[in-house]
């Protein structure tokens, strides 16, 4: 295959060279969109890029070569990260490649692999991760949706929420309560569902920043094929779990940090307080915090890259940085002024937006486990504290 | 009437246009409209006498002072009032009672249009009133499209300027709060200088207003952040049973008493009178602790509610936006801290 | 009664009156020993300023005038602290002014007034407190120190700890179980001990500051007679709690961070960073916390002036004021460069000392109410959060 | 050997010296007292190499990185460990194998007086090497009581002055951690220059070892609070078990995670090889986290054991006191975060 031969490559490529090379495509390949949005575009503003990359090859940046991705070690895919990023280039609807591709690599049947690796990697599957529920937050286990199986289909009925870009996806992952007589881990199964099926409903919810970016998901006598379960029946919950896999250390990594950093440094300077003493030293503060979780991150990929086992300890990088993000956020709402309180980027430059800035790193903290619920596991895995 | 019957009324006055349990229905139709506000309901307001507050009454005011104010910003603020009362009454104290009865009654709006950088309370700068006319620029003008003149200031003075005169142009772009913030652009504009009165005392007296109002906003928003924890369950419990939430609530609930305290204590203070360093030293000691504030409790607000408080729909997030908007508003905490220590140089007790 | 007569006058007195009398009477009577002393000086020490207070009648401001105080208003008080603060006026061993004398005159018999009232002005008797035991501290409730009644005396026996200058003092009472059959608060009294009894033994600690300031004070069959029982039998948690009292209001008072606030400003200038803008922005924020604080302090003060009710919200001033003095001393080892790390005061100046403000301000968090309780009931009856 | 085995075998070594479960009698029998360390363990350490580390093999050093240093720092911190190793490996980098095998071996102490000012990392500045001889004050000199000679820094090299040549005073002061500082007075002493081995970068080595050694001392205080909270009961509950404490304990495994990241990524890259910007920047960056982290942890040990832990007699005073006497050694958090600023002006990644 000429596609797994021509991925292979990057196995052997220095760092330096890769960097050069994802530079070199993303600056001749990225298409007419907005840069350095700090609002998620929709598919059908981003797809252009989903497409350009998929032509490349370049969707799944993780995945082993033998299934399409590009084989990267964690230090290529942090290269790919940070290139990306200084670009400004717009984050894909990237569920298909980050969270559920390597749950079926991992999990699936070779048939499931067969069926919707490829679509993932050629943009034709657009995923949404159902997890969440209104009354299962921050405590995901208490999931109440409910797949009953008829025959040989799953009946679905229940609701999500926070479904990141639902409303661009045409399939949905969720986590359903398949069994209710045992303790509430023990009984939830992951299903695979196609989002035009009668009884999906799915109503965007609009976010501070005046976003749909999170939607609603309703499902009501859904049915679904019996095979579009993964894993075993009741093995939802060690799923939800093993799908954290990199993705705890990804989590953590600096870039929201290091790019809120240089767009106070930009504010800073437009608003002509970046020489002051006072702020300098904040600002210090803040790139100091921002050059330790740098460290500590390389610890992790680190880890990663000689395969060893990342442990529980791995959420105080979420947690740090979520709430740095959010101390930059702050700055950048206390250093500009009468700019602070604008709607849109001021003078239209999306990194002079303090307000925008502020308000996506509002749920950094609340996404991805609560920081509070976070401690508490890091209290109690870790500090070995007394429940 | 004793002062405190005076605040004690004009408090149940502003509770009538602020429905207790927060019906925040109206603010919400009004979000992201051309005015930003209801003209109607300035009107009803002007009514009240609450453009005239700080006339004097011999001069047909009300005669009220900084504490009957501050209760009144207070009650707006946790009602998220968006009619600009603060702004408006800030372009009467620099005008006095020749502004006339048309902006007094809240028929003819007039909105200070003092400011030209991105902080601070320099209302000189940005135009000019040379031979030509005025010409310059003046930004953050709030709530600027549902003007119908600006009281532009400079170093000399100011100029009331109708807002469809020549050589008048304004352009606005929304704030957080769904109101917006006009550019007003002036080429040659004829208009005749006036007199401001004692304008460095007025935009102190604005600036402890919009305290007094961050000081609702932040309460309000607290109260709905404890109701919250009061009600909803994770892990089977009411998530307010939990420890660390309860301490947090406990640290916003220090820092609104910090904040009440201090907006009691300035307003008392320039009700009594005080010399125009001591004056702006309590004013910028207490917009510190509201600006911060606010913001503070706007964050854990949001936290707290988890990610349905990152929804437009909830409420909780209109005060959010509406701390954003204000809290830098006449002056941001890191130039009061400034202007504080600079007033009032630190000497031992 | 000439005493009597004489302190009515302050009543009358216009407050800066009292001030203009209060700071020459200080400077004429102090006597030669230590000002600005950061330990609490032993009664061996201070004995000589008790004494000229003694003579003067000034030693218990707030009682009322009949039984022998100065009966000054709230902010007469707050005078007469600011007085001492200013001159650095060493602080008396007050625990009999300031604790028990207003406990007696609400709750004791008027054999006990007579017999304790009138040796606590002369200073005959110095009062220590008995309330803490090694596994009672933020749970008071749970002392273990028991009381019996054998004939007409009580038996004590058990251990009290965290006695403030227990080893000056020649009394001490005690909250002691004398009902182990019903709910932990309800059996607890309330007892007067002489310390020189056979059986009380008293055990020095010494603190991080190399100061024997707190005692452990161990009672093994210790005797003493029926009417030593301040208040009913099993009414300790009442006066116990009602000792706070105007307590709860004077512990949240801003002199211990104004005063912190003066040492930083000194050590500042004495180091060289004055000037700096980043440290004038760190020390005006901190000034106005003294600010602020000042500001709700006399919104309470008014309320006592007032005869308003104290409500549980009062303790937010601890609070606030306890880790403030803490902020203001980390500030002072910030900036101290190497003399922060000095065992004694920098030039034998005591307010050069940052080490021993860093010190001295750790305790304000624990004692008192360690402010986690004090949180936990903030949030119970403050904020009626739920259980 | 690999550089792993090394940093094993030196981290083995050092844990002889500092038996695990923290016996802490030796510790608590040397405070106050003249010397404030044990001249004996001294010589048993330099037994073991430790003050040639830093010496190249070719010297007859032992040829150790940073990261070797640093993880032996860590454990002697972890002990609380008096000896002034960090300092007299400062003079031994200063001046090379021409120091001499007494120093070497122990047998001869030899410490650097190199600081004249409050903070900082000046070595510069307080003594004139004038005709008259050499003349000024040094200050700060740690555990200087127990040195037989004196490495004195001046602008132009160093000076090795014996503690009892003439012209020579030492007084001293003691510290919070049972040690002392002494000012080093010198009048017209009369000694020869010796030029000093890249003397900024000896002291950037000096301020990384002393990080790393705040962060043996700060991670074993975290583990004693951590062991205190699991048994410590109040309310008929272990306080480990309360959630706000165990947010609060969380927060702290967090600075000390980033601590040493910080330090084995600076170690690391000064073993390396950096420019001396670069290397100034990464030890100012990691000794900033580890006073802030060390005086953090200390206020929290304190705080969490409550009462008992103001007392002298728990041991856990015995690691606040080691924080506060090092937090600003070899510069404070102050100093280097405006260091780190300079040495590597912001530039957007």
């Amino acid at each position: 295959m000429s596609l797994h031969s021509r991925n292979d490559i990057y196995a052997v490529m220095s760092d330096e060279e890769f960097r050069a090379q994802a530079r070199a495509f993303i600056e001749a390949n990225y298409p007419d969109i907005p840069r350095f949005s700090q609002k998620r575009l929709h598919f059908s503003q981003s797809k252009p890029w989903y497409m350009a990359l998929a032509r490349k090859g370049w969707v799944a940046p993780a995945w082993p070569v033998e299934h399409g991705g590009m084989g990267l070690s964690a230090t290529k895919q942090l290269i790919w990260i940070e290139e990306n990023e200084r670009f400004g280039a717009a984050r894909i609807n990237d569920i298909g490649p980050v969270m559920l591709g390597p749950l079926l690599i991992q999990f699936g049947t070779d048939a499931q692999k067969a069926q919707f690796l490829p679509k993932i990697l050629s943009g034709e599957h657009i995923w949404a991760q159902g997890y969440s529920e209104p009354n299962a937050g921050s405590d995901l286990a208490a999931v109440r949706t409910e797949a009953v199986l008829d025959g040989d289909e799953w009946v679905i009925n229940g609701q999500k929420t926070w479904a990141t870009l639902g409303n661009d996806a045409n399939w949905i992952f969720i986590l359903a309560r398949t069994d209710k007589s045992v303790k509430k881990q023990a009984g939830i199964s992951f299903i695979l569902v196609p989002m035009d099926l009668p009884g999906v409903t799915v109503r965007p919810i609009e976010n501070l920043e005046m976003h749909d970016e999170f939607c609603e998901v309703f499902f009501d006598d859904v049915r679904v094929p019996r095979e579009n379960l993964v894993g075993a029946v009741n093995q939802g919950w060690t799923m939800a779990k093993a799908l954290l896999g990199h993705e705890r250390v990804f989590i953590g990594a600096p870039r929201l940090s290091s790019s809120a950093l240089a767009r106070l440094d930009l504010l800073a300077r437009k608003v002509g307080v970046a020489d002051d003493p006072a702020f300098q030293d904040r600002f210090t503060r803040l790139r100091l915090d921002v050059a330790d979780l740098t460290a500590l991150f390389e610890t992790y990929i680190e880890k990663l890259r000689h395969g060893e086992a990342i442990g529980a300890d791995v959420s105080i990088m979420k947690i740090f940085q979520s709430e740095l993000y959010q101390r930059i956020s702050e700055e950048m709402m206390a250093i500009g002024g009468a700019t602070a309180a604008l709607l849109e980027p001021f003078e239209h430059d999306p990194r002079l937006h303090a307000a925008g800035t502020y308000l996506m790193a509002r749920p950094t903290t609340i996404f991805g486990g609560s920081n509070e619920v976070l401690r508490n596991v890091l209290a109690r895995m870790v500090l070995d504290l007394p429940a | 009437m004793t002062d405190l019957a005076e605040i004690e009324m004009i408090r149940d006055s502003a509770r009538a246009f602020v429905p207790p349990g927060g019906d925040l229905v109206r603010i919400r139709g009004l979000r992201f409209g051309e005015a930003g506000f209801d003209p109607a309901i300035y009107r009803q307001m002007a009514e009240m006498g609450w453009l005239m507050l700080r006339l004097p009454e011999e001069e047909g005011g009300l005669g009220l002072g900084m504490r009957a104010y501050c209760a009144l910003a207070a009650v707006l603020g946790a009602g998220l009032v968006p009619e600009p009362l603060i702004h408006a009454n800030l372009a009467v104290r620099l005008l006095g009672a020749g502004v006339g009865d048309a902006v007094l009654a809240g028929t003819r709006i007039v909105l200070p249009a003092w400011q030209a950088g991105f902080d601070g309370l320099d209302l000189a700068a940005g135009v000019t009133g040379a031979a030509g006319g005025l010409s310059g620029e003046k930004r953050f003008v709030y709530q600027a499209a549902g003007a119908d003149a600006f009281l532009v200031t400079g170093a000399e003075g100011g100029w009331l300027v109708e807002a469809g005169a020549e050589g008048v142009s304004l352009e606005c772009e929304g704030t957080q709060d769904g109101g917006h913030f006009g550019s007003l652009r002036l080429a040659g504009v004829s208009a005749e200088r006036i007199d401001l009165i004692d304008p460095a005392a007025a935009l102190d007296e604005a600036a402890l207003a919009t305290s007094a109002y961050l000081l609702g906003v932040a309460e309000t928003a607290f109260e709905m952040t404890l109701d919250y924890l009061r009600v909803r369950k994770q892990f089977d419990k009411p998530i307010g049973s939990f420890q660390s939430l309860q301490h947090r609530a406990t640290d916003l609930k220090m820092q609104l008493a910090l904040l009440r305290a201090g907006v009691d204590m300035a307003a008392g203070a320039l009700d009594a009178g005080v010399d125009d360093a001591r004056r702006s030293a309590l004013v910028s000691q207490v917009k510190v602790r509201a600006a911060d504030t606010a913001m503070l409790v706007a964050r854990e607000a949001v936290q707290m509610h988890g990610a349905i408080g990152f929804t437009d729909e909830h409420d909780v997030g209109l005060f959010v936006r509406k701390a954003m908007t204000l809290a830098n508003q006449f002056g941001s905490a890191a130039f009061h801290r400034r202007r504080f220590a600079a007033m009032q140089p630190y000497a031992a007790a």
